[in-house]
């Protein structure tokens, strides 16, 4: 079942050369994904996990001093695919927005602060659509945010005067104004409060339902992810250690990170004492051996320190990469 | 109506501040240093060997008393002062007795203004656009050459870089004249007129475009690396949007508001530039009124100058605060 | 020594230090001057560079190169004493309307963008006229020092504005430290580089302004300074007359001296900048 | 037993604008709360109502009107800050903010012993801050000669929490401590919270928006919207039963992390401005249980066995 994105081996290292001194962080690491079509797909990871790396790899924007050290992405348009890595300035620019548009975090100087935001609509659309009068853009803009819910006039007014939630919210709107097949958004809801934040997820939601096309949403808070995502995986110290069907992944987790992700949180109703994972988040620089949370891990064994495991199937489509899991890996599910 | 409030009533009410305190600076600094300019036009003219008997002394110390606006005490000085000002009347000038001040002023001010406003305008334009560009484009070659050479050009003071134009364009090159221009009495409007200002105003001109014009390049040159890291650059690059609508619209529009109250900073020492490049070029402008009013002690003089730099300044710093608001939206629309 | 390692690597600092190293030997050079920098008729006059008089003589029978020696001195003296003065004004102007604010910072800056609005220069020269020749070397130091702090003493005070709202002036003070403390142990290190950089700047600003009051006359001409020795050039006409070694050394010297500070106070208050002292700390 | 901080009637009112311009903005709107000794008590909210509130409690801003009273001394009379920063301390959300980044961690240990006279020798003084380090699960040795660049977020948080111990305080205002420290490592933060309550009886002002931390260590809570502290009581009663309508949307609002749980009922959502500026109660724009009362009159506090509601449906 190959999906809409397809991700082969991907290394992308930052290399940081200062005062003659040479030091490599392995961002995304031997990283291997399929994104299938018409879904919400989640990536879980902490801060310096490597998942804003990996999207900027699927956004095939790769630019000093990230490097590109290894693996394939590649886009299936017409289903035929084609290497996403390789293509030049020109074709990039074609594909961005049409093809694939990117959410970004915070939204606060997210629109050129001195234009009206219809005046960033059109920017974005006269250099994608061509034969149509700004008019004519500017009514098909209106007629999209009303399809989604917010109120044109919106667009008179300039980003300063908008709350924090409204600006995400018209950011979002216009990822979707040219209707691409992909849709890639790097925490986009870490800066608002639980109010606007559920505002947003249910606008991405209604998108992703209305074009049927595929939302990547990467962010740390598992709730989110429980929430609206359909499938997902979890990133750790550069490398996927756990993927699968969200509710797989919620009701049986295999990987003793994944456990810890899911349990660690406080949740309201639950006074049980909730103990953190021990030890200390992973240097990308030089990462430890064999499997990269042997350090931290509760369930090590030896051979954990030496080889590094990779994604085996547990059933049908979850997948983890864990050596304790292999063997023992009863599939009764 | 919040907008005139927020913005335009303490824009007007520093305006008046600021030429307050301005003129009142200039009434009280030269008397705190406890020289008085009479006795020392006396002893200029004794020095000249006229031996003046006590009597003939005293009746000069009065009425040079009364031309310098000395008489009573200081607070009937201060109100003479300010009433000079806003007749705009400044006594008479000595090294062109009797002529009074402000007819020198009216004859020389409008060169100076000319001067003035063309070559601040054009270094700020200049400035800012090449600086801009070379700022987007800042890893390409033209763009590091450019910066050495502004990096040698920036240091240099307005008098030597003035006096090294002089040399090489007047002297060595004999391309342009090296006196100034004498004023005529009649200014009649035709071609030939037009041709000789060109001609004079030339050298002056340029020097003050490029010192100005290096000043503004550097400035956006670091304005634009800054804003081109911004988040809604980086967005629009990544939403493929056109590379010439980024360079205008996101990338320069952005950068140019810092520098419009930078302007409105720098009148101030741009003027004093201006001033010094009149009297290297001998430019008819009250730069030169200055030098030679300095160079013969001419109290009147120098005190006019003064004053009405600092009404000209201030205006043009009003004018500008009034303009920035149609360029920056975010203080518009609160 | 490390850090000069690391500065020579910037083009701008090697160009910079061994200029301002080889004026400040000219500066030096001038306690072992054979002629008086202020007697006239010293040596024969008005005689072209040659091998034995390396910058030839002038119309009042001085020396060219040994007057130029005082002349650098001098001007830097000037220099120093208003960048210095002015940097203590600036400075405290500065902190204060930064860190104490309200009242405090709504009237030094009115001050101070007052002082910036008016042309600054105007009143210098008001006030160098009535002084006239009572101008000593220390004396127009002091003159351009106080005309000299308005514009720096704004970008200090935006500076500690800035740094006031972060976290770390929180927990000084919660750490018990006073104003004072708090200013010299958080804020100094993180301002250093600017007060440097303005330093320098003010300087070179300071030259060229004693330029322009020894080309109106109004410092005592006989002390030998940049502005003095150009000042007499000009008088007797070394242009016309094609004494172009007389007229050139001053403002060669100049440009030299104000091109090598720039290139030096750029390239150091770029290895200074607080950004970049943090990533050093991370590459160690 | 006697409450250490009681807030009476806290107003803070911010004009916007430029010298004339008056549009005001009421940060805090009449709070009042009290804290007891070694209690751990939350401001939770949105608006940036918590924080103005703790640095009011600091000294950093003066109230526009009402007190505060520790021990029954009114705090905004008091000119010896020095010796009140001896009673309270903080600890601030952004750890790689919280230490100048050009000056080594242990600087600031060493100062605040001096500024403190806590300990004449040096070696005393090592003591002390090794004793703290300890609690909080680190050691001199981790932080010895390094800058805050060098240490990771986790680590700088719990540094800043030692420091803060050094002078016993009796009361500490956590500024957002977790919000930017990994999920993964944030409860062996907020653990300490709760053992530092426990065995030094201090109490902490716990300032967050995140409700989940909140219900698992303190023991009272304060909702507050828009300036205003809509309900007040036990922890386990407001967060498990909630009676204003806002804490009910807050509590629906958090995303949990179990996919059966069924997709929530679309919302509206209003300009924040708007609200601040509205008549009678703040909520009533978008209050799902709004009556036309709620319109016009501002609810005034009705208690309720142990928690305070301000909201007109509980009105007798």
């Amino acid at each position: 079942m190959n999906g809409l994105i397809e991700v082969e081996q991907l290394q992308t290292f930052y290399v940081l050369e200062y005062l003659g001194k040479k030091k490599t962080i392995k961002a995304v690491n031997d990283v291997t994904l399929s994104i299938p079509e018409n879904v919400i797909y989640g990536i879980a990871g902490e801060s310096g996990c490597g998942k804003t790396t990996l999207l900027k790899a699927l956004f095939a924007s790769i630019e000093p001093p990230l490097q590109l050290f290894g693996g394939k992405v590649s886009y299936l348009i017409k289903n035929n695919f084609i290497d996403a890595l390789s293509l030049n300035g020109k074709e990039k620019r074609e594909l961005r927005w049409s093809y694939i548009s990117y959410i970004p975090q915070g939204s606060m100087s997210v629109f050129n602060p001195v234009k009206k935001l219809k005046v960033t609509y059109l920017d974005f659309l006269e250099s994608h659509v061509r034969g149509k009068a700004g008019r004519e853009l500017l009514s098909l803009a209106r007629q999209h945010l009303e399809q989604l819910g917010l109120s044109p006039q919106v667009l008179d007014a300039f980003p300063h005067q908008l709350s924090g939630g409204m600006r995400q919210r018209i950011a979002i709107a216009l990822s979707a104004l040219l209707k691409p097949q992909v849709i890639l958004a790097d925490e986009p809801t870490t800066a608002l409060d639980v109010v606007a934040q559920r505002a947003v997820l249910q606008l991405m939601r209604d998108i992703q339902q209305e074009i049927k096309n595929t939302i990547v949403l990467v962010t740390h808070d598992m709730g989110i992810h429980a929430n609206i995502t359909t499938c997902m995986a979890i990133m750790y110290a550069g490398k996927i250690v756990e993927v699968g069907p969200t509710q797989e992944i919620f009701s049986n987790p295999l990987h003793p990170y994944t456990k810890f992700l899911i349990h660690s949180l406080p949740r309201i109703g639950d006074k049980m004492p909730k103990k953190s994972v021990p030890g200390a988040p992973p240097s990308l620089l030089n990462p430890p051996s064999g499997c990269p949370f042997h350090p931290r891990c509760p369930e090590i064994s030896d051979f954990c320190q030496d080889k590094v495991p990779d994604l085996n199937n547990s059933t049908q489509n979850h997948k983890v990469a864990c050596w304790l899991r292999r063997e023992s890996c009863d599939c009764n599910s | 109506m919040r907008f005139f409030r927020d913005y335009l009533v303490p824009r007007i009410i520093q305006y008046i501040v600021v030429i307050f305190c301005g003129i009142t600076a200039v009434f009280f600094i030269p008397r705190l240093t406890g020289q008085n300019p009479v006795l020392e036009m006396i002893a200029q003219i004794q020095s000249q060997g006229s031996t003046l008997d006590p009597t003939a002394v005293e009746s000069l110390m009065e009425t040079l008393k009364e031309l310098y606006g000395l008489k009573g005490t200081l607070f009937q000085q201060y109100i003479t002062t300010w009433k000079r000002v806003f007749a705009l009347d400044f006594g008479p000038s000595f090294f062109q007795f009797p002529t009074p001040v402000s007819e020198l002023l009216k004859t020389y001010l409008p060169w100076t203004i000319g001067l003035f406003a063309t070559s601040t305008l054009i270094s700020w334009i200049l400035g800012n656009i090449l600086g801009g560009i070379a700022g987007y484009f800042s890893r390409k070659n033209w763009s590091k050459i450019i910066d050495a050479l502004i990096m040698i050009i920036r240091p240099i003071p307005h008098y030597i870089f003035g006096i090294i134009v002089l040399i090489l364009f007047a002297y060595v090159w004999q391309l342009f004249p090296v006196g100034g221009m004498m004023l005529g009495r009649r200014t009649v409007l035709n071609w030939r007129f037009i041709m000789t200002i060109l001609r004079y105003s030339f050298l002056p001109a340029m020097t003050l475009v490029i010192l100005g014009g290096a000043v503004w390049f550097q400035q956006m040159k670091l304005l634009v690396q800054n804003v081109k890291r911004e988040d809604y650059v980086q967005y629009a690059q990544t939403g493929g949007v056109k590379e010439r609508f980024i360079i205008y619209r996101y990338v320069l529009r952005n950068a140019m508001l810092p520098q419009i109250t930078q302007l409105a900073l720098a009148l101030g020492q741009v003027f004093s530039g201006v001033l010094i490049v009149e009297m290297v070029f001998s430019y008819p402008g009250i730069g030169l009124l200055l030098y030679r009013g300095v160079t013969r002690g001419d109290y009147n003089l120098v005190m006019g100058i003064t004053v009405l730099s600092i009404l000209t300044i201030t205006t043009a710093v009003l004018i500008l605060d009034l303009f920035y608001p149609l360029f920056d939206p975010r203080i518009r629309h609160k | 020594m490390g850090v000069l390692k690391d500065l020579f690597k910037d083009y701008r600092f090697a160009v910079g230090f061994i200029l301002i190293c080889f004026l400040s030997f000219l500066a030096v050079a001038s306690f072992f001057s054979p002629y008086d920098p202020i007697e006239w008729l010293q040596v024969p006059r008005d005689k072209a560079p040659s091998w034995s008089i390396i910058l030839g003589t002038n119309s009042k029978g001085q020396d060219v190169f040994w007057e130029a020696t005082f002349a650098i001195r001098n001007s830097l003296i000037i220099a120093l004493i208003a960048g210095l003065i002015s940097r203590v004004i600036a400075v405290l102007v500065g902190f204060i309307a930064g860190y104490k604010g309200s009242i405090y910072d709504r009237v030094l800056m009115g001050i101070t963008d007052g002082l910036l609005v008016i042309p600054l220069f105007l009143i210098l020269v008001l006030v160098a006229m009535l002084l006239r020749e009572a101008l000593t070397l220390v004396s127009t130091g002091l003159l351009l020092a106080f005309f000299g702090w308005a514009w720096d003493a704004r970008t200090i005070r935006s500076q500690v504005l800035s740094l006031r709202e972060r976290e770390f002036t929180l927990t000084s003070v919660l750490s018990g430290n006073g104003t004072l403390s708090l200013v010299s142990k958080e804020y100094l290190p993180l301002t250093i580089p600017l007060i440097f950089s303005t330093l320098i700047n003010n300087i070179a600003w300071a030259i060229g302004m004693e330029i322009v009051l020894a080309i109106l006359g109004l410092v005592s001409l006989d002390i030998p300074t940049l502005g003095t020795t150009l000042q007499w050039a000009i008088n007797y006409q070394a242009m016309l007359l094609g004494h172009w070694w007389w007229i050139l050394t001053p403002v060669i010297l100049t440009i030299l001296l104000l091109v090598a500070l720039y290139w030096f106070s750029i390239s150091v208050s770029e290895y200074l900048d607080p950004r970049m002292r943090i990533q050093r700390i991370g590459a160690k | 037993m006697t409450a250490i901080l009681k807030a009476r009637n806290l107003t803070k009112i911010y004009s916007l604008g430029g010298l004339f311009s008056r549009t005001k903005i009421t940060a805090v709107d009449r709070v009042s709360f009290s804290v007891q000794p070694a209690e751990i008590f939350t401001l939770a909210g949105e608006s940036g109502c918590g924080k103005t509130t703790a640095r009011m409690i600091l000294g950093f801003e003066y109230p526009t009107a009402g007190e505060l009273l520790y021990e029954n001394q009114n705090l905004v009379e008091l000119r010896d800050k020095k010796a009140w920063f001896k009673k309270v301390q903080a600890v601030f959300q952004n750890p790689f903010e919280t230490f100048n980044p050009l000056r080594k961690v242990e600087d600031y240990f060493f100062e605040t012993i001096q500024n403190f006279r806590l300990d004449k020798s040096m070696k005393k003084a090592e003591e002390l801050i090794e004793e703290k380090l300890q609690a909080v699960g680190l050691s001199l040795c981790d932080i010895a000669g390094k800058y805050p660049g060098e240490l990771s977020g986790g680590q700088l948080q719990r540094a800043s929490i030692a420091r803060s111990l050094l002078t016993n305080p009796s009361l500490l205002i956590a500024d957002e401590p977790v919000s930017m420290v990994d999920a993964s490592l944030r409860m062996s933060v907020v653990n300490l919270f709760r053992k530092m309550s426990d065995s030094f009886r201090v109490s902490v002002i716990y300032i967050t928006h995140d409700l989940a931390t909140a219900y698992y260590i303190s023991d009272r809570i304060a909702i507050m919207f828009r300036g205003n502290i809509v309900e007040i009581g036990p922890v386990d009663q407001v967060l498990e039963n909630p009676k204003h309508p806002y804490t009910k949307l807050l509590i629906e609002s958090i995303p949990q992390p179990d996919p059966q749980i069924p997709e929530k009922v679309p919302i509206k959502i209003l300009e924040e401005k708007e609200e601040y500026l509205r008549k009678g109660c703040k909520f009533s724009g978008r209050c799902p249980e709004v009556q036309n009362i709620c319109k016009q009159q501002i609810p005034e506090d009705i208690s309720l066995n142990g928690t305070v509601v301000k909201c007109h449906l509980y009105q007798k």
